[in-house]
């Protein structure tokens, strides 16, 4: 019942949900102080931040769009996934869309667990499937032009060692 | 009838990013054959399957996947998100 | 110029450093968004943050010992190494000592490099060394009596992928 | 004269934190067998070599390590931090 009440305490403001797609800007510490609130055994908390680089210098802005019926649920599964098989105690990923600068947060991802080799596992597995499995399409708009960003081949073989 | 949704540079290529589309097509690959029939910007889009991903009712699949039941169709390339 | 300003203004918040040893707790969300400016060239940022454990409900609490004119220095020489295999544009450690109760953070690593695959493994090389390498010593005070906690032989394996 | 310093279980099994020591030993091994000699507290503290790590100067090292020039030399347990 406690619980109950914390939990929907937690999405009245609106950060509750394990899994977010969204438009906005978010607070990356404010979300590792709202994972590890509540849950038990955590003794890790990894995360990672994605930031749009700006390399050369001449990116005016990069465009992310996305797939609205499929991304929420096909993340959402990996993160099932991500859960049972390292046993984290509590899990979250931010994915942004629209229009972002260089050096704005693009998204996020936080795992806890026991111990460091889950946190950190899940993490990367996480990463790794966001980045070649989940709808997301991104456009680098620079000075020379605007371009589809390609996937890697490196990106996909990432995925073999899981 | 079946609703055809296009992402990123396959969107841009055919112009407009979803149609509702009349089709006999049995698997994701007829469909893909009597688009590619229609005007030179979907053979173009179509061109090189190897570049593109499917999902049927928002689930990735393959080309030789079946259409039976199938509500929505989405083509997209090989996504970049992270 | 401008760039010493701004680093001058870091050191008088007291949090400039790339290393810290302190009996203070630490906000790492603020830690995250300190590391990220000013530097340039940054696509992915990672943290591990490590908290007090308490699984059998019985830890009063954690005693950490270091070993004060060694710890800093070596923590510094494994944090010269990552910055420099991996890259990185920014690096932070920060690790406590002192008494800590169940639940609080005990130490947070972060990295920040072009791609995710360089942040992950640099904060994954620098938790490993910090674990066997780092002068601390964790002692357990709980309801049943004190003990030492005792190295694993798996930390030790860890190193060995490096 | 050598600082001699001890910590975690090392330090509570010899009592003390640190102690100044008045010795010719030339590596850290000799310095043990010194130390051994004095008391049963520290023959029981270093009963076991290979439970204990050794620093001199703040540098880890092994208990070969020469002590020509050394000023402190610290004796712990494998270390449990992170």
């Amino acid at each position: 019942m406690q619980e109950a009440v914390k939990n929907r305490g937690r999405e009245e403001q609106g950060a509750g949900e394990r899994v977010r797609v969204q438009r906005e800007d978010f607070d990356p510490g404010r979300e590792l102080d709202m994972l590890a609130r509540g849950a038990t055994d955590i003794g890790a908390v990894v995360s990672f931040t994605g930031v749009v680089r700006d390399l050369p210098g001449t990116l005016h802005y990069m465009e992310i769009e996305h797939y609205p019926a499929m991304t929420a649920p096909a993340i959402e599964a990996m993160v099932a996934e991500a859960v049972g098989r390292w046993r984290l105690g509590a899990c979250r990923v931010i994915h942004r869309y629209g229009r972002l600068k260089p050096g704005e947060r693009i998204m996020m991802v936080a795992t806890a667990a026991p111990h460091r080799v889950a946190a950190f596992e899940a993490a990367q597995f996480l990463m790794d499937y966001l980045k070649s499995r989940a709808p997301f399409w991104k456009k680098e708009v620079a000075a020379e032009g605007a371009r589809w960003v390609e996937a890697r081949d490196a990106d996909e073989d990432a995925l073999k060692r899981w | 009838m079946i609703e055809v949704v296009y992402f990123a540079w396959v969107r841009e290529r055919i112009g407009l990013p979803r149609e509702r589309v009349e089709t006999t097509a049995r698997t994701v690959a007829e469909l893909v054959e009597e688009l590619k029939a229609r005007e030179e910007r979907y053979a173009l889009a179509f061109s090189d399957l190897s570049a593109l991903r499917v999902a049927v009712d928002q689930e990735l699949t393959g080309f030789d996947a079946s259409l039976a039941g199938a509500r929505e169709v989405a083509f997209f390339p090989p996504m970049t998100g992270g």
